[in-house]
This record gives C-alpha cells, structure tokens and sequence, in this order.
C-alpha cells in the first residue's frame, strides 16, 4: 500500500485536522463525534443541510461545506457511514430554527444510520427531512433490492439545494427540490484501477493490465462487468448511453455534464472524456448547458471516471449557477 | 424432557453473557483480515475492520459498566454497536444487541427458553431495521435459522450445550448456503449475478456469534 | 499504459478540443498553434502575461487562463516545452499595448524556446520580459549547471502577478513582483509512483513497492533519491526541511503553504500532508497565513506530492486574496 | 593529399544533402523507442517522440520545397525542427541546422571543405544556444568532437568518405564517453550523481545524424 499516511487507523482523524487548520476561517470541526459545520451555523431562519457517508471521496461531503451547499458533513471511517450520533449532533449544530434536510446517499449503511438519526432528532424536537438519492445506472432498480446506488448526483443535489436554502426556501420546498434533481439526475463509472483502502492495505479488487471494470460505485465495490481496455470515444459511449437513456433524453434537452475523476485520474484524461461527451451529445441534439470537470466524488486513489447527466431547466439552472464558497466548489463570491 | 442439572443452574448470567461478548469480540478480531477479504470480494473491504472496531469499543464500555442484568449488558453492547460501527454492520448488530437487550429485561439470569426469546427478538429487530429476508444473502441467512433451530431446541428441551450447538449448526449451514445466492440486499446487491460465489461477510460473522455462544453460554451446565 | 484517452498522439489536441468546449465562456482555444487565451484578450492598458510548457501539468497553464492570472498559456506536447510559434502567436493575441511578461519555469527546454519567442515578438515591436521561476530546492544551483528546475512557486507567482496586471502595474513592475515572487518561494516534492507519457506507454521509472523517490521533478524524471516508504510526518520533514531552511524562515514569519497532489494522490492524503505540515511549521515558529491544498501542478497520474512555501509579505498577501476566474483557480467574484 | 575523384565530383548537393536529412529521418524513426528509453533513465522520456515528429515534419517541409540550394535545405530543416520540436531538442537541433544553413549560403553544392565548414557553424549555433561545454553530457559531446575531426581529416586531404567515417567515429567515441559522465545542463543535471551510468539520448540522436553522414553524403564520390 503506497499512501501519504501515518497510521491506517488515523487517516480520518487525521484528515479532519488538516481540514481544521486549513479552513478554519469557513468551517468548524468537530473530531468526536466527528462533523464539520460551516463556521457560522445555525443560520437562523434557513433550514439547515447535512449530508455525510464514508471518507475517502473527497472533496465530498466536508469539502462542500459553506456558504450556498451543506450546513454540515458527517465523514464516517474510509467508506464505512458515519453514525447515529455524529448526523444527530451535526443536525443539532445546523438547526436554524427551520428544520433539517438529510441528503443520504443510497446504500444500506447510510440509509440505516440516517434513519436513526431522524428519529434521534425528531425526538429532540427538530424537523427533519431525509432525501434519498439513487441515480447509479449501471444498478437494476427494483423494489426487493437495495435499489440503485446515490453517487454523482449528490454532488449536485447538495449544490442545487444548498443554493435553495439561502434563498429561504422551507424544508419541505428544498426536500422535493432534492427529489426533483434525484429524478432528474443519472450516473454511471467506469475504473482502470482499483483502490486500497487503509485499513484493509490491498487492493479491493485485482484488474489485469489490460482490463477496465464498468458500472463501479464509489466503494472499490467491482463492477457491474470487466472488460478489455478501449479507447475514451468507446468508454464514454458505454457510460453516457446507459444514462442518456434512463433519463430519455431528446433533441432540445439541456443538461448538466459533470465529468468526475474517481480520485487517481487526472484533469487531462477528464478533459479528453468530456470532449468525446459533448460529441456523443450533440450527436442526439442535447445541448450541454452547464459542466463540471474535476475529481468531486473519488474512490480514494482509483483511476477512472464517472458521467453525471442532469436534466436542466431555468430553476436547476439559476440555482446552480448561484454563489457557494466551500473549499470544494466556489464561485460567484 | 430436560436432563436434571447436576451444576446447579443452568442459563445466561451476567457473566455468562459478557462473556459470550468477549468471545465474540476475540472471535472478530481474529477473523479481522477474513471478513474483510470476504466483504472485498463483493462488498466494499470494511466489515472485518468496522467490526472489530466497534466490539472492541463494546468490550472496553462493558468493562467500565458494572451491568446488573442480562438486559444491560446487551443493551450497552448494542449502544457501543451503532455509535462505533457506522455501515450496514453497525445499526444492524446494534439492533439485534438492543433487541435482544429489550427482550432480556432487568433479569439477572435468563433461562434457556427466555435467552431464545430474547435472541430471536434481537434477529426481528434486525429484520425490522433490514427489511431482508431469507435468501437475500445476508447476515439473517445466518441468524434466522440459528434463532429458530435455538427455539426449536429449547422447546424440545434439548439439553443446553447441545441446544447450542443445533443453533451453530443451523447457522453454519445458512453462512455456506449464501455462497451460491444472489445478492438482494446490501452492498452485494449491485453485483448483480456476479455477487454469486461468494459468501456473505455478514453472514460469517454471524455464525462466529453463534459459535461463540457454544463456547461460553453452556458454561456452568453440565 | 491505462489512461482514458484515445490515439497516444492525440492526448494534447483533444485535451484542448475539450477546454474550448467546456470553457468556451471564458477562455478561447487555438489548436494550430497551439494556445489558450482569454476571451476578453487582448486587455487594453493592461500587461499581459503568458506562461506555458509541456502539457501533463493540469491544470497548470490552461486552467489558469482567465481575470487575475493569465492571459494566455501554451501547451506543449506531454512534458515537452511548447515551440517558438505557439508563444510568439499568445503574445500577439494578449499584448494590449503595454507588454507582455513571459513566465518560464526554469527547464533548458522552456528557456531556450521563450527565448526565441522572445526574439520573435520584440521583432514585431511587442515589449517582452522573461521571468525564469527556478524553486525547486532538490536541485542543487550552481553557474556551471542547468539551475534549480521551476515547480511549484509557478502557480503563486501566475496566481499574484495576475492580480497585480489587473490593477494596471507596468510591464516592469510586474516583472519585478514576478523576481521577488521566485525570491521568496521554494519546493520539493516525491513521488510514490511513478508516471506514464502517453506516446512512451510505459512507466518513466519502476519504483518498488515499498520505495519512494524523493526530490522528483515534474516531468516523471527520477528524484534525487531513492528511499523505503516513511510516514507522512517524515516524509514532510523530508520536504519542507529544506524548503524552511533555504528560505531561512524564522519565528514570526508568515507563509503561504502550498501542499500539491501531483495528479494521482487523492484529497484525503493531501489533508494529512498538510496536517504535518502546520505541526512542523507550527513548531518553529511560522505562521501559515494562507494555503492552496490540491492537485494543481501535476505530472499526469503520478501518485506523490510537493510542498512549496511563499514567505509572504503584506503586498504578496493582498494579491493572493484578489479576484481570480479561472477554471483551475477561483474566488473572490 | 585527396585522391582523384574519378566519379566527377565530391561534395554535398541538393539531393544529397535531402537524402541525408531522410536518412536521419529514417534513423530516428527506427531508434524512437530507443531513444525515449535512454531519456526515461535520466531525462523526461521525450527524446525519441519529441525528434521523430520534428523530422517528419522536416522531411514533408523538404518534400513540399523545392530547395534550389543546400543553406535552404538546412533552413528548412532548422525552421520546422523549431516549430515542431519543442524541448530542449526542437531549439538546439533547430539552431544547428539554421546555423548550418546560413553558413551554406546559397551554394548549390557544397565543396567537403564548404560542408565540414558548415558543419562547425552549425555545432557553434547549438553551443550558442545551450551554452553548453564538452564533458556536460550533451549532444555536444558527439557533435563538437565530429565537427573537428571531419575538420582535420578534409584538411589534411582524407578521402571525403574517409573524413566522414572519422566523424562517425569521433561521434561515437564522444557519444559512448557520455555514459560514466555527471550531467551538468540538461534534464540528466538534476540528478546528480545519479546521471552518471547513462549514456546521453542527445548524443545518441546526435550520432545517428553523423553516422547517416557517412552513408548519404559520401554518395556520388569514390
Ligand atoms: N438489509 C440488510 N439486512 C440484513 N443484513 C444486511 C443488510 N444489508 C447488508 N447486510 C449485511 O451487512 C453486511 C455488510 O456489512 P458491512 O460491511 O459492515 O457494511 P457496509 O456494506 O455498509 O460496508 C453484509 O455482508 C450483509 O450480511
Ligand atoms: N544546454 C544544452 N546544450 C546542449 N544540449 C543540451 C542542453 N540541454 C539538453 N541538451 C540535450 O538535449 C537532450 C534532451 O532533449 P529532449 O529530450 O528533446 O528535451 P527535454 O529535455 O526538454 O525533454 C539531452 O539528452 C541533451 O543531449
Ligand atoms: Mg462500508
Ligand atoms: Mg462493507
Ligand atoms: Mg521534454
Ligand atoms: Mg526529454
């Protein structure tokens, strides 16, 4: 295991330090039970948004904590959830007065532990709403399994409904805002390599030299297949296809076009799939009206990519483009 | 009929139970890299270490605590379960623990038959939190059986360390028999028909509670 | 070789058929010769400045084009410095009269072709200074050799002499700032793995599983040492070091600590580095008034890390904080 | 004293001098992963890459000219090895052949003694650009010891392809006393000590551009 680490077992705690020291100007942090809040919550009078799950995909959850996305992040063990106490605490650091929306990522785990929490809160008497997101489609939907997997749609589900909460919307307004870009908002990744986590020290799975997994999620979870390694035109074909599809897509649409890094991939090779994206778009009419390119929701040190298509119209639109300041995403202030 | 009990007693204790836990928390510790190699072939690589995490911390409170009954004991291993663990592994053992616990009540010794209610509560409680059935290739491929087989055992009064033993058994065949299934439920699930072939982390830690009942509940019976 | 490209040959043209179609807004792409220039280029009675080198740096240059830091960047092919003709065509397209600063990182490569384009544009009556950024503290200077090599101090010293063109100072002035920037800021960086060239298609250099290679250039160019593996302490003592003493820094000092991913190293690790770095820099005495943490002057998808630290003064504080648009480098508008 | 030449002239024309921009073209190609390699070891892994489309480009710019002198030929060469090179290589390489070029002048053919001048010119215009010394572990260090051996050897009336073989041997030598050598300019200077043990891919290129001499330009003679 070839890591920038001191103890495997430190790696989280650790992480939150150096996050601490690095923007303490913006946001708090808490180690035991470990959150991170923006530096000036609660804002009154604005519901508060927390999300959380497994460390290692940052800059997501902790790094988009600010001004205009989340009130506070819950980052769990390396891809273990965080705890009932931690999302209790978080949601009572955040709680302005109007309730709390939890945004949870689709697997067991999260669900579980956030549905504690909920009801932790509610007994201390504070609202909350729990949305969740389940955009992966390289995982058959169906109503007697786990169901899909959340992965990039969060990103931009937190944005989007981070950018509603300044405005003072209530919570149950950003609560089906949260479910409208869930529904509008596909995925699907793609790894040439596996990822190590810490504590376990190898390799999650083992791919040859020549071989790419297809459908992965964000765990070093394998694949939905394994495959021979193709050119960029050929992987963005079997990701984007699926995803165009789901969201059945046409001629005049607009979208969001996020191309993620899953962490060991760098900005050159995102750069090249995006091109061989916007191509295959216009090809079907769709016009890519905002994007977003960079490693935003990783798998530790994995090499690969993911596509996020979501379907755009002017509400999506204004609210993406609004002001957020968190060290992971910032502009319009 | 029961055979008579020449030790004088015979069922969980205070002792008896921490005990069992301590075993378990060994047991976890041990078969650390194992679970977590099981949990990397279809999972996500964690479940020995969130495990082995979590029972420590669980073992280290109940030390501190000076438990008065059965019930304690498990609600105090369940508490230390959820806030520790995090995953699926955490609210899903901590359920069955606080269940269990629930079940158990203020006694300071459970007979066999209240120790198989109160297990079989905690197996509903995991159930209940889950929403898993038999065959969805989970931890309650394991705990059902071993619940039922326990009950079965007792009502048929079975002496104690051989009811036991038909639950490790029975559990023991539900870990191996997840190994050709398709996952439904839980991180597996998103393999599709690749999840087949491997068995269920959950599952085999599981059956290591089990065996570790074997182990330490039957102490102090003939 | 695993990467998401197409053709080896193709990397840099479609990398740059990529930024033009998500960046298109700001920034205008030219793929014969090869530049990126701002939209809004060439800004009258403004400095422009011009930085560029071989590609495989993401996002340095082409993500730092944009207000407050470059007018324009040239790409080269992968780890090759850019040709004559591209810098002579980005000086043209960005000098709005008042001349055109040349930011070269000190590699023979780099120097010898600015040179020459240098030599082009004042033949064409364009005004041109060079800056040479020379930081790299794992290179022994001396008169008789090639010189320190320019790494990290690179982005700091785009990033501040954006800021002070935008505020209208003169070609020489921002020269200057350019010199006292290099002056005041030092790197070293490592590697734990090493890196592949596309058109190569094998590794630079083999690293065992349990070693590292300190003092690594940014071009997949073996370091100065080989080493086993170290905790991420030690292993920031090994950088910032030298980097402290070759500064003299000293208690009281205040600066801006720079903690790099060099493309395949994940977020979460670079926290960690830079958790060691404040504790170190904390135990002598110096302040770290501000930080940039992330992938920002990569070597494709080498996995490892480089510390820079800039000894800031109030002038050199207040043009970091300025406004900055571009892709790669964002805040204040 | 030079031999008589009984196939009517010695020298460098037009067509030769295209050939053996072809050949070194040709060598390149064929030496490119070679070439690459030995950079890797102590440089940036570009060397071979980096050459090869720079004379490809020179060879297709040669093709579409019609030069009518052997300074435009060199010109040519110089001027799309700097617009496509790029690197260390694209300048210096571009600088030898301008230099060369520009030396040349407008002569349609070049006596051994035009060539052998134009050729120092040429490695001058590399050492002006580089500000590099023999001894540094660069491509000077084949060209500067070729330049003066194909210098004496026309001076002292060798046959020309004799004279041009003893470049290729001085080339060589120059070329293989790059290996146990420290770096001083260049890429291979940053590592020190470690720079030694490697032979130099700039001297290697270099070589093949003299060895290519000794089978292009000496055509047409004795
Ligand atoms: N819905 C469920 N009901 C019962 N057990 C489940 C369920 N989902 C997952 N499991 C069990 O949890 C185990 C995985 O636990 P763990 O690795 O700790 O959590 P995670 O999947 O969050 O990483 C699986 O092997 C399975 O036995
Ligand atoms: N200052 C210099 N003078 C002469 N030759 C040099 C100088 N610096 C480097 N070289 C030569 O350039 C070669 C490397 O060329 P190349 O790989 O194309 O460029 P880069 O180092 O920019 O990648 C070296 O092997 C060396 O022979
Ligand atoms: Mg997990
Ligand atoms: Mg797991
Ligand atoms: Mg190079
Ligand atoms: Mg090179």
């Amino acid at each position: 295991m070839k890591k920038l680490i001191n103890e495997p077992d430190d790696v989280v705690r650790e992480e939150l330090e150096g996050i601490a020291a690095a923007h303490g100007d913006a946001v708090r942090v808490s180690l035991d039970p470990a959150y991170i809040a923006r530096a000036d919550a609660p804002v009154a009078g604005k519901v508060g948004i927390v999300s959380g799950g497994g460390s290692g995909h940052e800059p997501m959850h902790g790094g988009f904590v600010g001004r205009g996305m989340l009130d506070a992040a819950c980052p769990g063990e390396v891809f273990t959830s965080p705890t009932p106490d931690q999302m209790l605490e978080a949601t009572k650091a955040v709680n302005g007065g109007e309730g709390v929306l939890h945004i949870v990522k689709n697997y067991t785990g999260d669900v579980l532990n956030f549905e504690m929490a909920a009801d932790l809160a509610k007994d201390e008497g504070i609202e909350v709403e729990a949305v969740v997101i389940d955009d992966d489609v390289a995982v058959q939907d169906s109503l007697y399994t786990a169901g899909r997997r959340g992965v990039g749609t969060t990103v931009l589900a937190e944005k989007i409904c981070g950018a509603a909460a300044e405005d003072k919307r209530s919570l149950h307004e950003v609560a089906d805002l949260c479910r409208r870009v869930n529904g509008a908002g596909r995925s699907m990744g793609m790894a040439l390599t596996s990822c190590t986590v810490p504590s376990a020290g190898e390799p999650t799975f083992e791919l040859g030299d020549d071989e790419m997994e297809i459908g992965i999620g964000i765990h070093g979870e394998p694949g939905r297949e394994r495959m021979p390694l193709e050119p960029a035109a050929r992987v963005v074909e079997r990701l984007a296809g699926p995803v165009v599809d789901d969201l059945d897509l046409s001629e005049g649409d607009e979208v969001l076009a996020f191309v993620n890094g899953m962490g060991g991939t760098p900005l050159i090779e995102l750069y090249i799939v995006y091109n061989e994206l916007r191509k295959l778009l216009d090809g079907r009419g769709v016009r890519i009206a905002r994007n977003l390119i960079g490693p935003y929701i990783t798998s530790l040190e994995m090499a690969g990519c993911s596509i996020t298509l979501l379907k755009l119209d002017d509400e999506l639109t204004r609210l993406w483009d609004a002001p957020v300041v968190t060290p992971g995403l910032r502009w319009g202030a | 009929m029961r055979e008579a009990d020449p030790g004088g007693h015979v069922g969980v204790s205070v002792e008896s139970a921490s005990a069992w836990v301590r075993a378990w928390a060994d047991a976890i510790a041990t078969n650390k890299q194992a679970l977590t190699k099981l949990d990397s072939a279809i999972g996500d690589g964690d479940h020995g270490t969130n495990m082995d995490r979590g029972m420590k911390a669980a073992v280290d409170k109940l030390a501190g605590s000076a438990a008065a009954d059965v019930g304690t004991v498990f609600k105090t291993v369940g508490m230390a379960l959820v806030s520790k663990v995090g995953g699926a592994g955490g609210p899903l053992y901590g359920s069955l623990f606080m269940q269990m616990g629930s079940a158990a009540g203020g006694e300071s010794e459970l007979s066999p038959e209240g120790f198989a209610t109160a297990f079989e509560a905690g197996v509903n409680g995991v159930v209940a939190r889950g929403k898993a059935a038999r065959g969805d290739k989970t931890m309650l491929d394991a705990l059902l059986p071993a619940a039922e087989a326990l009950k079965e055992a007792v009502g048929q009064g079975t002496s104690w360390p051989d009811a036991l033993r038909r639950a490790e058994e029975a559990a023991r065949e539900g870990m191996e028999a997840t190994i050709p299934l398709v996952a439904r439920k839980g991180r597996a699930s998103y393999l599709g028909e690749r999840s087949a072939g491997h068995q269920d982390p959950g599952a085999t830690s599981s059956h290591l509670l089990v065996e570790c009942a074997t182990e330490t509940l039957a102490k102090g019976s003939s």
